[in-house]
This record gives C-alpha cells, sequence and structure tokens, in this order.
C-alpha cells in the first residue's frame, strides 16, 4: 500500500543540481588541505605544502563555481551578503567560505608568483585553522533541512563530512605530490579513507535499519556501495605505495573518486528520504 | 516583490455578474487603464456573498485568454485555409446571405393553404450565455424574417 | 493573521486554486493527468500556492464512504524553517505575523526548500524564484481579505487573527466531532513542533492521509547541537591532520 | 413547472435554501456545477437540516450530504413515483393544503382512464399516430368551478385516481428499477415527510440530470406532485429550485429563442390553429387567472415589434409573425441540415459539434450547409469542423468537398458590454460594461442590431417579396461610441414597455389591448419601472432581509418566492409563526410580508368570484396559483403536456433492462430520428438488447463549462481538469481488464471514442432485477480544439427527444467500452460497422 498521500512527498527534494554534491566534495576536500598544508609548512615540508595549498586553490575555485552556477538567480550571489544570519548555516558558511577562499587564494598567488610571501604564510595559516570548519560546515547545512537522511544523523554526518575531507586532501597530496614527499598525505589518506567507511557504517546505526534505507537503497545505495570498493581499494593501493610514485597516483585517484561518489551518495540518500513519505512518516511516529 | 500594493489600489469598480452559471454571482470588475486588472467576487451580491467558484474566479482570464482572436475570419466554400474579411464587408456579405436564402426558401402557405409566412431555410442555435436584450433583438428581427427555427442552449 | 481551513465545509471546487493564481499571476502548472482522484494539481510549489487534495474512501458500505477534500496552503509557521535558513534575507516575517519571500532579494538558492517542513515552497517558473503563499500581502495591506478566502464559496477557508481562528477551531471541532468520525485539528498547538501554524486544519482522518507530515519540527530546532558536534568533528579532523603531519616514519 | 404551477421557472430562489429543513438534490450535481449556491445548503446542513442527494454518481455534492442514494440513470420517474406512494400509503399529506390549494379534490371524466387501467396507457392514445388526444383528460366540468370532492373520498376524485396510480410504485419495485435497498426510499420518504407541513418544509432542487431524458417533464411533474402533496410549494423552505446550467439561460426561455415561444410564454402562432389575432387569443386565453388577459400581452408585443403599424386595423401586424407547424427544434434543424432543406445557420455562443448529443451528426449537418456564421470568442469546434472533425481524419467528410461558407467572427466579453443575465431564480442582473471590446469584437446585440439595419436598408432600396414584416419592424435605438453600439438599456427599456404617452410601465397589470401600450416581454414589464433600470439595483444584501427585494428585479412583478400565498393558510395567517412570508393584513386590507406578495394585493382571503368574472378577478381569495385557469396546483394535469397527465415511468430509450411495471418499454410520445448515424443501441426484449450492456451517462466537472469553449481556453482552469477520462468501477475494471489511468476505447452504434480510465469506489456496480450492471460515466468537456483537447463524449448519443420539451436524452443509453487506444483513420467507420455487425444492426432503415 502507498503511504500518504498517493505516495506523493511530504517534504521536497533540494532543488539543486549535481554542482552541490561536487562543491560539497570540492569545498571539503579544500579545507582540509589548506590545514595539512599549514602543518606541512610547519613541518618544513614545502613541497607537500605547495601541492596542498594549490589543491586547497583549486578546490575553491570549484566551490566557488559551482556555488553560484547553482544558483537560479547567479546575478543575486551577492545578495547573500546583505545580511548576517546565525540561523542560516548558509549565510555563516557564505561568510566561512569567503574567509577561508580569500585566505587561500592570496597563500596560494603568493606561492605561485613568490610575491609577499610572509603574508602568504600568514594567510595560509589562516586558512589552515579555519579548513577543518570549512570541510565540517556543509554536515550542518544539509542537517538543517528536514531530508530525514541528514536531519537525524545528527551526530555521525558531521564525522562522516570530516573523515571524506580528509580522505580527499590526502588523495590530493598523492595524486600530485612525489612519493618522497607525500607522507603525511598518505597517512592522512589511508586515516580518512578507513574513518569514512567506519562513519558510515556508525551512521547506518544512528539511523537505523528503516531510515538507512535511504543510504542503502537504489542510486543513492549503488553509489555508496561503489564508493566502498573505491575507498578501500584506494586505502590498500595507499598502504602499499609508500614511495612508489605510481601506486601513489593510483591511491589518490581511487580515493578523490571513492570520496566524490561518497559525497554524491550522501546527496542521492537525503534526495531520496525526501521522495518517499515512508521516511518522514517513520521518523514522526508518535 | 518591488510593489507591494494591490494592484486593485485606485481601479475604477465596475459592477457585473459572472457570465458561467445560472447562480449569478455578483462580481467586481477592476480597470486601470482601459484594462480590466481583476475580477472578483462582489460581496454586495445576497446571493453569492463576494465568492466565486473556479470558473468565476478565472473570468478575467476567459476575456484575456491565450486563444482568444478578434479579427473576422473567412472560410471560402470548398476553401481549404481561412482568410481575413473585414468585418463591414462580412456583415455586408451576411446580410445578402440572409436575403437570398429567404427568398429561395420561402414558404407562404402548406399544402393545405394554411397560412405559415416563413422561411425556412435558415436555422439559428444561440448559447445561453447571451444576454436578454441580445435574446430580444434576435428573436424580433428573426421572427420579421419569417425564421422559425430560433433554438438555444434551453433545449441542450 | 492566518487561515482556519475547515475540510468539513470544503467541496473542493478549487475556487481557492484559481483565485490565487489569479491575482498573484501565476502560470499553469502543466496539464497531466494523476488519475488521483480529482487532484491534477498534485502538490503546492512555486506554481500552485493553493492546492486541493482529494481522498477517496469509498469501501463496500456506502454508510461510511467518504470523498475527503483539503485544501492546503502554507502554514505561515511560527518557527519558520524557510525563514531561519534563507542566507538573502528574502523571507520576512510581515507586520501581519506572516512568511513573505520577497521575490527582488530572492536569488533562488532553494534552501527553504529543504528547510520545509510540509514541502511547501518551489521554484516558480517565471522568474526562477522561490515562491509560495504570500497570504496576499499585498492585499492585506490595502485592507482586502486573501484571495482565496475571499473566493471560497463555502467559508472552509477562512481568513482573520490567529488567535481567534484558534478559539473558532476549537469550537467548531467540539461542534462537529459527533458528526464527523476523526474529526482532529492540526496545527492549533502553539507548543508543536513549528510552533503552531498561521494556518490551522480542521481535517477528518490523521494529517498523513492528507499528505501532511504528522508531527512536523522546524529543522533549526537542533542547530545549536549539529553545530556543537560539527566543531567536535572539525577538532578532530584538525587533530588528524596534525597527527598525521607530526608522525614521520 | 409550467405545467403545474403556471410559470416556466423555479418557484424559490437559491438563498432561501437556507431555510429549508429537508433539501432533497436529484438530478443534479449542485456543489460541482453550482458551487456558489452551494453554500446556501451548507448553510442549511450546518443548521441542521437533512440534505440528501439521489444521483447515479457518487460526486462532490453526495460528499457534502448526510445520505446520497445512488439510482441508475433515468429512473427518477420510477424514484419519485415510490415517494408519493409513501405518501399516500401512510397518509402523509399535508391535508389542508392539498384540499384547498390543489386539484386533489377535483372529479375527473367518466371516459378518462388511468395507465392502471390500459397497462401503461392513458386514455385517448392513437397507435398509428404515436400520440394522444387529450378530451379524456380534461375537469369533468369547466362552465364555472370543477366539480370537487373535498372529501377526497370520490374514487374519481384526482386524490383516488392518484393513489391507485401510484399502488404499483412500492418501494420495492422502484429499489428494483432504481438498483438500490427500498429502504433507502423509505429513508427518503419518510424525512420529506417528517420535514413537511406547518412547522417545516422541505426543498427539492434538479438539474439536467432530470430534463436530459425521454421523462423529463414528467420527472419534474412528479417533484411537482410531491411538494403539493406535502405543502412545500409558495413557502419558504420550500419550493422546486431548477438549477440552470448558464448565465442566462432562463432568459433565453423568458425571452425565447426558441422556435414555440413568443415572448412571455406566448405561444408561437401555429399554422393549423391560427388564422388572426382573434383566434390565436381565444385559443390561448384562458377565462380565468393572468392567462385571462393574453390578448394584452399579444397585442403589447406586436405594437413593440410593428409600432405604428400595429393597429386595430391592421389586426395589430398579427399576419406579419411566421407560422409554426411542427417540431421545428434544434434537432429537427440538424436533420433538415442534412437533407439540404436549411440552408444557412447561425451558431452564437453555442458549440453543436462538441456540446449537442451525437455531435457527429451535428458535425457531419455543418458541412451540409450552403452558409454558416459562428461568433465566439476562440475558434471553436463548430467552425474548425471542416479540416479537424473526427470525420475527416476518418475520412469520411473531405474538406475540399465541404461546400459550408463560414463566418467566424469575434464576440465581446460579458465584461465588454452592458446587458442583463436571468440568473436561476429568475433574477435579472444587469451587467455594466467594463471595457471597449478590442479590434473587430463586438457584442450579439452590435450584431444583430446592424444586420438588421442593412437587411431595412437593401429592403428599402430593391424590390423584395415578403418585405413588410421587415418594413414595420420597429427597429430605432440610439447608438453610442466608435463602434455605434445600441443601447442595451434602451433595449431592456423596450421589453419593459411604454404607455400612450411613452412612458415606462411599471408592471404587466398596466398593459392593454387597445394598442396603447407596447410592451416586449410582459412578465418583464416593471423591470424599468419609473424609468429606472431595475435590474441595475444594487443595494447590498447585507442591509436587506434575506428576500433582498432591492437587489436587481425578478420576474414577475419582483417577486422571488412564486405562489407566496400559499404560505399562509386559507385565511390569510401564516401556517405557521416558524414558516411565515406572506399573509393577510386584516388592518391594512392588504397582503404584506417579505416578499412581493403574488396575489393581487387587497384581495381578501375569503374572496368569492362572482358570476362571469374574468382573469385574475376570477381566482378566489384561497386559491394560490393565480396563473392557472382553476387557481390550483396541478397535481393532475388537465392540459399542456403531450404524454400524460399524471408521470409514468418507462425505462430510457436505450437501456440495458425490461421495464418492469408496464409492457411498454418506453416513452411513447418519445420523438425518434432513426437514420444512419442516428441508429439506436438495441434494448431487451428487441434481439440483441444486450449488445450494449452497459449504462452510459455524460456530466460536467466543476473545473469546465459545458462543451469547453470558456474553460479548455483558460489556462486555470486546462490544467485542473486537463484530460477526458471515464469513471468506471473496480469491478467492471475487472471485468474489462480497464487499467487506471491507461486508457479506454467507449463505443456505441454511433461513434467510438477514447478517455483516460479512473476507476473509482465512487462508481458501484448496480442490482437491477437481480443481476449485476455497470455503469460508464463520462465529463463531456473536450473536443479538438483548446489547451487541452480529447474525444468528445456527445459523439456517443443518440437523439431521442422528450416529447414536451423536445430536449435529447444524454443520459442514461447504453455503451460498450474495451481497454486501450480506439481505431484511428479508416478504421473508425470500419470499427463501428463491424459493432453494428455484431449486434446485428448492419440494416440500417
Amino acid at each position: 500500500m502507498t503511504q500518504g498521500y498517493y505516495g506523493r512527498p511530504i517534504v521536497k527534494p533540494p532543488a539543486w543540481s549535481d554542482l552541490i554534491p561536487t562543491y560539497f566534495f570540492a569545498g571539503g576536500l579544500a579545507g582540509t588541505a589548506a590545514t595539512l598544508a599549514f602543518a606541512e609548512r610547519a613541518a618544513k615540508n614545502d613541497r607537500l605544502a605547495r601541492t596542498l595549498i594549490l589543491g586547497a586553490a583549486a578546490g575553491c575555485a570549484v566551490s566557488a563555481f559551482c556555488l553560484i552556477a547553482d544558483l537560479k538567480k547567479p546575478e543575486r550571489f551577492l545578495h547573500m551578503l546583505r545580511v548576517v544570519k546565525p540561523t542560516s548555516p548558509m549565510s555563516v558558511g557564505v561568510y566561512i567560505f569567503s574567509a577561508f577562499s580569500g585566505s587561500v587564494f592570496i597563500a596560494a598567488s603568493s606561492e605561485v608568483t613568490g610575491i609577499a610571501r610572509s603574508a602568504g604564510r600568514f594567510f595560509e595559516a589562516i586558512a589552515g585553522i579555519i579548513g577543518p570548519i570549512m570541510s565540517v560546515y556543509t554536515s550542518v547545512l544539509v542537517g538543517d533541512t528536514v531530508m530525514p537522511a541528514w536531519y537525524l544523523p545528527r551526530k555521525t554526518l558531521p564525522l562522516l563530512f570530516a573523515a571524506t575531507s580528509a580522505s580527499g586532501a590526502g588523495a590530493w597530496g598523492l595524486l600530485f605530490a612525489p612519493a618522497r614527499s607525500n607522507g603525511s598525505a598518505r597517512r592522512l589518506a589511508i586515516l580518512g579513507g578507513t574513518a569514512m567507511v567506519a562513519a558510515l557504517q556508525a551512521l547506518h546505526r544512528e539511523l537505523g535499519p528503516k531510515q538507512a534505507e535511504a543510504y542503502t537503497k537504489g542510486e543513492a545505495g549503488a553509489l555508496a556501495r561503489s564508493a566502498r570498493v573505491l575507498n578501500i581499494s584506494g586505502i590498500v593501493c595507499a598502504t602499499l605505495a609508500k614511495n612508489s610514485n605510481a601506486l601513489s597516483k593510483i591511491a589518490g585517484a581511487l580515493l578523490l573518486a571513492g570520496g566524490l561518489t561518497e559525497r554524491f551518495a550522501v546527496y542521492r540518500a537525503g534526495c531520496a528520504s525526501a521522495k518517499d513519505p515512508k521516511y518522514v512518516l517513520e521518523a514522526q511516529k508518535a | 516583490m518591488a510593489d507591494w500594493k494591490a494592484r486593485t489600489e485606485g481601479a475604477k469598480v465596475v459592477k457585473s455578474i459572472c457570465p458561467y452559471c445560472a447562480v449569478g454571482c455578483g462580481q467586481s470588475v477592476y480597470v486601470k487603464d482601459e484594462k480590466i486588472v481583476q475580477i472578483e467576487g462582489d460581496p454586495d451580491s445576497p446571493i453569492s456573498r463576494g465568492r466565486l467558484c473556479p470558473k468565476g474566479a478565472a473570468s478575467l482570464s476567459l476575456v484575456t485568454n491565450p486563444l482568444r482572436e478578434y479579427k473576422v475570419k473567412y472560410r471560402r466554400p470548398f476553401g481549404t485555409r481561412w482568410e481575413e474579411l473585414p468585418l463591414e464587408r462580412a456583415m455586408e456579405m451576411i446580410a445578402d446571405r440572409v436575403l437570398e436564402t429567404r427568398r429561395d426558401t420561402w414558404e407562404s402557405t402548406d399544402g393545405d393553404g394554411h397560412t405559415l409566412n416563413r422561411c425556412y431555410g435558415i436555422a439559428h442555435l444561440g448559447g445561453a450565455t447571451l444576454d436578454n436584450e441580445e435574446n430580444y433583438l434576435m428573436k424580433k428581427l428573426y421572427t420579421a424574417l419569417g425564421v422559425v427555427q430560433v433554438e438555444n442552449q434551453a433545449r441542450i | 493573521m492566518g487561515f482556519f481551513t475547515d475540510t468539513t465545509l470544503c467541496i473542493g471546487c478549487k475556487a481557492c486554486e484559481v483565485a490565487c493564481k489569479e491575482w498573484n499571476k501565476l502560470p499553469s502548472d502543466g496539464y497531466e493527468f494523476t488519475g488521483e482522484s480529482y487532484d491534477n494539481t498534485k502538490e503546492l510549489n512555486g506554481n500552485s500556492w493553493r492546492h486541493v487534495a482529494f481522498i477517496e474512501q469509498l469501501g463496500q458500505e456506502r454508510d461510511t464512504s467518504r470523498w475527503l477534500m483539503e485544501s492546503d496552503v502554507c502554514k505561515h509557521c511560527t518557527h519558520a524553517g524557510c525563514l531561519d535558513v534563507c542566507p538573502t534575507g528574502a523571507i520576512i516575517r510581515t507586520e501581519f505575523g506572516t512568511v513573505v519571500i520577497q521575490d527582488d532579494i530572492c536569488n533562488g538558492c532553494g534552501y527553504c526548500v529543504v528547510a520545509c517542513p510540509f514541502g511547501v515552497i518551489g521554484e516558480k517558473q517565471e522568474d526562477h524564484t522561490m515562491g509560495k503563499c504570500t497570504l496576499c500581502y499585498d492585499r492585506l495591506k490595502v485592507g482586502e481579505q486573501p484571495a482565496c478566502a475571499k473566493a471560497c464559496p463555502t467559508e472552509s477557508i477562512q481568513f482573520g487573527v490567529v488567535d481567534e481562528l484558534r478559539e473558532r477551531a476549537e469550537k467548531r471541532l467540539a461542534n462537529v466531532q459527533a458528526r464527523f468520525a476523526g474529526a482532529q485539528l492540526y496545527l492549533n498547538d502553539p507548543n508543536d513542533g513549528v510552533g503552531g501554524g498561521g494556518s490551522l486544519f480542521l481535517l477528518l482522518d490523521k494529517p498523513e492521509v492528507y499528505g501532511l507530515p504528522p508531527n512536523p519540527i522546524v529543522p533549526t530546532k537542533d542547530l545549536p547541537l549539529r553545530w556543537r558536534t560539527a566543531g567536535i568533528a572539525a577538532a578532530l579532523l584538525f587533530g588528524a591532520v596534525v597527527l598525521c603531519a607530526a608522525v614521520r616514519e | 413547472m409550467g405545467t403545474s404551477f403556471g410559470r416556466g421557472g423555479a418557484t424559490t430562489f437559491q438563498q432561501d435554501l437556507q431555510n429549508s429543513d429537508c433539501i432533497l438534490i436529484m438530478g443534479s450535481n449542485m456543489a460541482e456545477n453550482h458551487p456558489v449556491g452551494f453554500q446556501w445548503v451548507m448553510e442549511a446542513r450546518e443548521r441542521g437540516a437533512k440534505i440528501i442527494h439521489v444521483d447515479p454518481r457518487f460526486t462532490r455534492t453526495s460528499a457534502m450530504v448526510n445520505l446520497h442514494v445512488p439510482i441508475r440513470p433515468g429512473t427518477d420517474t420510477a424514484f419519485l413515483g415510490a415517494i408519493i406512494h409513501y405518501i399516500l400509503e401512510h397518509d402523509r399529506a399535508f391535508k389542508e393544503y392539498v384540499v384547498n390549494y390543489t386539484n386533489a379534490p377535483v372529479i375527473l371524466r367518466e371516459d378518462f382512464k388511468d395507465t392502471e387501467e390500459l397497462d401503461g396507457f392513458f386514455s385517448g392514445w392513437h397507435e398509428d399516430q404515436n400520440r394522444y388526444t387529450f378530451e379524456s383528460w380534461q375537469y369533468g366540468s369547466m362552465d364555472g368551478a370543477p366539480h370537487m370532492d373535498k372529501t377526497l373520498q370520490d374514487p374519481r376524485c384526482v386524490y383516488q385516481v392518484l393513489k391507485r396510480h401510484y399502488a404499483r410504485y412500492t418501494p420495492e419495485t422502484a429499489a428494483q428499477i432504481c438498483g438500490i435497498d427500498a429502504q433507502q426510499i423509505i429513508e427518503v420518504a419518510e424525512a420529506l415527510c417528517a420535514n413537511s407541513g406547518r412547522e417545516r418544509t422541505s426543498a427539492i432542487s434538479y438539474s439536467v440530470g432530470w430534463t436530459q431524458h425521454t421523462a423529463g417533464a414528467q420527472t419534474i411533474r412528479g417533484a411537482a406532485i410531491i411538494q403539493l402533496l406535502l405543502g412545500n410549494i409558495g413557502r419558504p423552505g420550500g419550493g422546486i429550485l431548477a438549477l440552470r446550467g448558464h448565465a442566462s439561460i432562463q432568459g433565453s426561455t423568458d425571452i425565447p429563442t426558441l422556435f414555440n415561444l413568443l415572448p412571455g410564454y406566448i405561444p408561437m402562432p401555429h399554422a393549423l390553429a391560427h388564422d388572426n389575432l382573434k383566434d390565436f387569443i381565444e385559443s390561448g386565453s384562458a377565462m380565468a387567472g393572468a392567462w385571462g388577459n393574453l390578448d394584452r400581452y399579444v397585442v403589447s408585443l406586436l405594437k413593440a415589434w410593428f409600432g405604428e403599424h400595429a393597429t386595430e386595423k391592421s389586426d395589430f401586424c398579427f399576419d406579419l409573425l411566421p407560422r409554426i407547424n411542427g417540431d421545428h427544434s434544434t434537432y429537427r434543424s440538424i436533420m433538415d441540415m442534412l437533407d439540404g432543406k436549411v440552408k444557412g445557420f447561425f451558431c452564437i455562443g453555442e458549440n453543436p459539434a462538441v456540446g449537442s448529443g451525437n455531435s457527429g451528426l451535428h458535425r457531419r449537418a455543418l458541412a451540409n450547409l450552403e452558409w454558416l456564421v459562428v461568433r465566439d470568442f476562440n475558434e471553436i469546434e463548430s467552425a474548425s469542423f471542416w479540416y479537424d472533425a473526427p470525420e475527416i481524419e476518418s475520412g469520411e467528410l473531405r474538406t475540399e468537398s465541404i461546400k459550408t461558407e463560414i463566418f467566424w467572427m469575434p464576440a465581446a466579453g460579458h465584461t465588454e458590454k452592458d446587458g442583463s443575465f436571468t440568473n436561476t431564480q429568475r433574477l435579472l442582473q444587469w451587467r455594466d460594461k467594463a471595457v471597449e471590446p478590442q479590434d473587430e469584437a463586438r457584442s450579439e446585440l452590435w450584431f444583430y442590431y446592424h444586420l438588421g439595419k442593412r437587411i431595412k436598408e437593401k429592403i428599402a432600396q430593391q424590390a423584395e417579396p415578403h418585405a413588410d414584416p421587415i418594413r414595420f419592424l420597429t427597429w430605432e435605438y440610439p447608438e453610442t461610441g466608435e463602434t455605434r453600439e445600441p443601447s442595451a438599456a434602451a433595449v431592456l427599456r423596450e421589453i419593459n414597455g411604454w404607455d400612450a404617452q411613452g412612458k415606462a410601465l411599471s408592471g404587466f397589470g398596466e398593459l392593454k389591448a387597445d394598442g396603447s401600450t407596447a410592451c416586449g416581454c410582459w412578465i418583464y414589464c416593471g423591470c424599468y419601472k419609473d424609468e429606472q433600470n431595475q435590474t441595475a439595483r444594487r443595494k447590498p444584501g447585507s442591509e436587506q432581509n434575506w428576500v433582498a427585494p432591492e437587489w436587481a428585479w425578478a420576474w414577475p412583478a419582483n417577486r422571488r418566492i412564486l405562489y407566496n400565498r400559499a404560505s399562509a393558510d386559507p385565511q390569510g395567517k401564516p401556517w405557521s409563526e416558524r414558516k411565515k412570508y406572506v399573509w393577510w393584513d386584516e388592518q391594512k386590507s392588504e397582503w404584506i410580508g417579505f416578499d412581493t406578495p403574488d396575489f393581487a394585493k387587497n384581495k381578501r382571503p375569503d374572496y368569492i368570484p362572482p358570476n362571469g368574472a374574468k382573469a385574475d378577478d376570477a381566482i378566489a381569495g384561497g386559491q394560490p396559483f393565480i396563473m392557472q385557469a382553476d387557481g390550483l396546483g396541478w397535481i393532475f394535469a388537465p392540459t399542456g403536456l403531450v404524454d400524460g397527465p399524471l408521470p409514468v415511468y418507462y425505462e430510457p430509450h436505450e437501456s440495458p433492462v425490461r421495464n418492469l411495471l408496464y409492457s411498454q418499454q418506453a416513452n411513447p410520445c418519445r420523438r425518434q430520428f432513426p437514420r444512419p448515424f442516428n441508429e439506436s443501441n438495441p434494448s431487451p426484449s428487441e434481439l440483441h438488447g444486450d449488445a450494449f450492456p452497459f449504462v452510459l451517462h455524460t456530466y460536467r466537472l466543476t473545473e469546465h463549462h459545458t462543451a469547453g469553449a470558456m474553460s479548455r481556453s483558460v489556462p486555470h482552469l486546462s490544467e485542473l481538469q486537463p484530460e477526458f477520462f471515464c469513471e468506471v468501477s473496480p469491478e467492471l475494471a475487472q471485468l474489462r481488464g480497464l487499467i487506471h489511468g491507461d486508457w479506454a476505447t467507449i463505443f456505441t452504434s454511433r461513434a467510438v471514442i477514447e478517455a483516460r480510465v479512473m476507476v473509482t469506489g465512487r462508481v458501484k456496480p448496480m442490482i437491477l432485477q437481480g443481476k449485476e450492471f455497470h455503469s460508464v460515466g463520462l465529463p463531456y468537456h473536450w473536443g479538438s480544439r483548446g489547451l487541452v483537447t480529447g474525444d468528445s463524449a456527445n459523439d456517443l448519443l443518440q437523439i431521442t427527444l422528450e416529447p414536451n420539451a423536445h430536449i435529447n436524452e444524454t443520459k442514461g443509453l447504453t455503451c460498450d467500452i474495451m481497454p486501450g487506444r480506439r481505431p484511428r483513420g479508416e478504421a473508425v467507420p470500419a470499427f463501428l460497422n463491424d459493432v453494428r455487425k455484431r449486434a446485428h444492426m448492419d440494416v440500417v432503415t
């Protein structure tokens, strides 16, 4: 029997395009990449730091494009800056993103041009500190909706977002830095990838079997399964990749793909939990 | 929402009656710059008390509907397309057709010599959304022409 | 100000839908036959701000057979998710206590769409901003009632001051309970998950039968908690990065 | 209603339904088709009145009422008969009302024979001519008062005849005919009885669910008999409300564009009966009652039309009027078009190519004209048939071979012209022009006025045979504006009429037969009283009592409840305080109350007409039905109907079952047009009577308007009901393999169409005479043009007419249905040939 009103959604799935999960991925990667860049700079590993700060810049560029292009009225992007709304994670996020990406761009420009190096380093440090917030705030953004698959995993969703970001940043290092200097990236990739797999399991537990179906069934489920294969393969490769440029690159590519796929899986799970009214009804059972 | 002001503000209100069913709901027609900007229920009407059904509520869309046409169209016998025809010319041609058919199909008496005095070759079918005054002129003109097959929606 | 929609009086004529579209100049939302009783509007969205739901409950016993009809609309929640999350300030609470999207400020980010526990908001075809019932804010400004309430032939849609409507709704419920099985009020409780609606409903069956959430909760209710857990996750992430950088093999 | 009470209009007004204690809605889907009027039913319901809906379908009306009874389409007469049976059997009539205000005590002639005696026929039947002669139905004595037995005991009095006539209409028998439980009939009957009498009143409202049947007029008569027996006519909360579907459909019968009437229900002169004005008036006027003054109405009408030429010497130009000599209804005209006798056709705001029964036949008729004028907002199907009719698609008609010359002309909308509509409660309401029509769009008033002017000019210039009626016709109306629009107010003033000095008349009482007054429609006389357009009066309803007499103007004489003298007892006192309306004030010596009394204002309740009194003077003070010659409500109708003085149940023309009550299957007087493309599906007792096993009925939806010209062009309405669908029960769906949301093909021997399938529990199978039967419901709004398109349900229908009103039977015919889409193109005629062959109808005669 169909539930609710002719099986029609009770809440509306996002009217967003795939630019938004892409943004979640790119923004998350950028955030953690900046933090690792900052840490590596402190550890005097300039080679890796350079790769990572440029990675953060690339992530920010993709993010900015995604954010603006997805607006139904892109020319009105600046309307976001009319107000500061603490109740709106998107409003807060716009300022986080602005501060973060501004810092990243200054740091990256300085890195590339060699101009104003100390200022560059200063903003790299700022970006490195904001980075984790940049990586995780999107979990608040999606959590603050009525999509049961996003709303309900209050504890585990931020962890999943953090793990995916860590894996992504590490993977970026694996992919674009030489094996001899990518050690911390490799460790972060392995840690992040493993955490991602674990966090998803925890998220399923937090949701319970009925709500977890949003993540395990349908397109979201298929994406999640692919992500899992990619991630585990990536972790294995990364573990074996010590000092191997080729394996590093393969591991990086696998984990990047795995992280992106994971983001889409989460996104689709949110949509699925809106489209079928059973999730809302289950969640709101008296 | 650049303009928060109701577009009926300052409009002229013309009192009307809904053209759909026979409940006879009162309508207020809001006119600005010779254009109708809104039609809604007339709260003064003791029958409808300002309310309207979906059709009545759509009356503005009815009189401005996207399929509405404002020029005479003419299809000649055996023609395969519509042609343009000025209104005055159309009126002239219709008057000629009426008189010609009237001459051709006039019946003075029936077979037994009873008076008929009529034109049998013309018939009329009218909708029931026509005004009393219109029905009156129609019936008057047709009767003078001898046309008896004057009918309307009521029969249908 | 708000609505009290009394479904015991609704004849399913859809005058509210049409009156709303005529006044607000909303386009038609496609010509698609759904087969879902007489409902071809399907849902509230950016182009349809009133939606009449039809539920056929026709068993073998003719006596218990009924055909429920309900005109749905934006709830103008006391705690409005859409308003909370709107990043541009396009969504405001007006002097009438209603929740309105200003279409010249809205940039179409769509966050309000996913923050509404009732699935009310959608994209407006005409200008790609987000749209929903304004409770005819422009009409209220000149002392007119909303177009839907004015048109409703049977006073199923009543417009007024929310507190008075609440009282009226309670009275009405007491009056019809004996006549209509399953009669219940919806969104009349200021202590519910959205702080009570600016639109109240008298329903004849469970809310979900009409496609309404049984226990709607404004998503921002958990916001502080979410920021806290996100903060912890961010700290962990920072720690992990530092750890990975610190460990030298 | 004209026959039963004297006037062909609703006896009450919509707002008064709020005072009803019980409302029976039957043959009408009021909530869907008159939603705003339905508010008054809801008011009554909320005040505790019992609301009953008797209708084949479970509609939005049924959803709102206390009791829904789903009868088989076309069996209303049997259902109402069972209620009459119940009232008589249990002696529940309102005796004091019945004895004094109805013709129940009248003693009938010895040679009158009822259907009880002649198995379904009354006396006077002529088998060879398929018609009745009416002598034996007349009252026993018409010299002076008819013979009466006020004890109602005489076996030949109407009451006793009625009792015998309805003896066989037991709830049990009717239940078998209608496909319901006897208990349901008893519940309805009991509700009506319990809510009638001195203290309480019940109302009945109906619509085309009654009229579009071969027993249409007799069904309404059934309701009239119930309301007279229960004493509900002329009283607040009582009455019979005919719900009309179009803004001015009442107006278009009052000022008729109907072949058999002149304005104000004056009959058209008949070739065989009316040689001159004197003949005409003598045969048409009654000794007593308002029709006693027919001469005044006719002469004033002729004065209005022929002005100075209408003199006593010229017999007031009576001879210039054309004569009818049979049926000239629109269906007859269609047949004459097909036969080439009618050559020119005006189709004005009407869409027969979709809206008329057997629309395919109408389209073929249009394709056989010499010229056609279509006036509408949009290019409707009746204007586009020559290139997009289904018959073009099937190859049966070819554009290049259609000779019809077509003038399509843009019409002005209701906001673009002044004028009045007469609504369902006889209320004339004026509309003011809001804006000028665009471009070449013009009002019909403009069109006919200027057409008339041109024709007059042409005739003045050239010798024209039979020119006098046109030459003499008064045709002077003030013109305004650039378009030279004639003044609608001036036309309304002519309808109202004027006296010898040219002053507007105040009421039809002022009309004269000597040619000193002119009046275009006597029943509308008074609508321009005191030179004021009374129809434009707009005193807000909130500032008046519920009758709102100062809002617009109702005919006759601004009366809102007709025959309201009956709201008082014979002595002139209200029957009860609760139901007082109009009563005799002894001190003022006049009738007073909430409404204009429908009675001579100063006629005492105990007035007895002197010998030789005429017209209204011949009506006694205790006789409320002032239009009838006897002043009484007619339970038995001695004249006025061609198919019987009492209602008789016959099966619809096409039916799945045999008539249980009489061996006569269908109304013997119904008018048939057997010809190709108008074949009848066989019915039981005929061979292969089960070839079309399902009952078909057509209807309307709230979201659309009739043939769709005024709704399929409107986006906000089209989206609400975008596609043509058929409603079937889950049982029929299973039987025929129909899938919800998919397509079905529906066919009769005339046509085949397709529709989306709506399987719904709102439709239930019927048990008739122990067997299960199914129905297929079709809303008929779609056609080939508009924002949303679809096949036309009316294509399926057949033309067979009710004999009194010449209205087509559109509900309760038979059909068949199968899953999937219909054949297309040339496969259509082949398919239909096959269908007819299978039904053994291959020989068309």
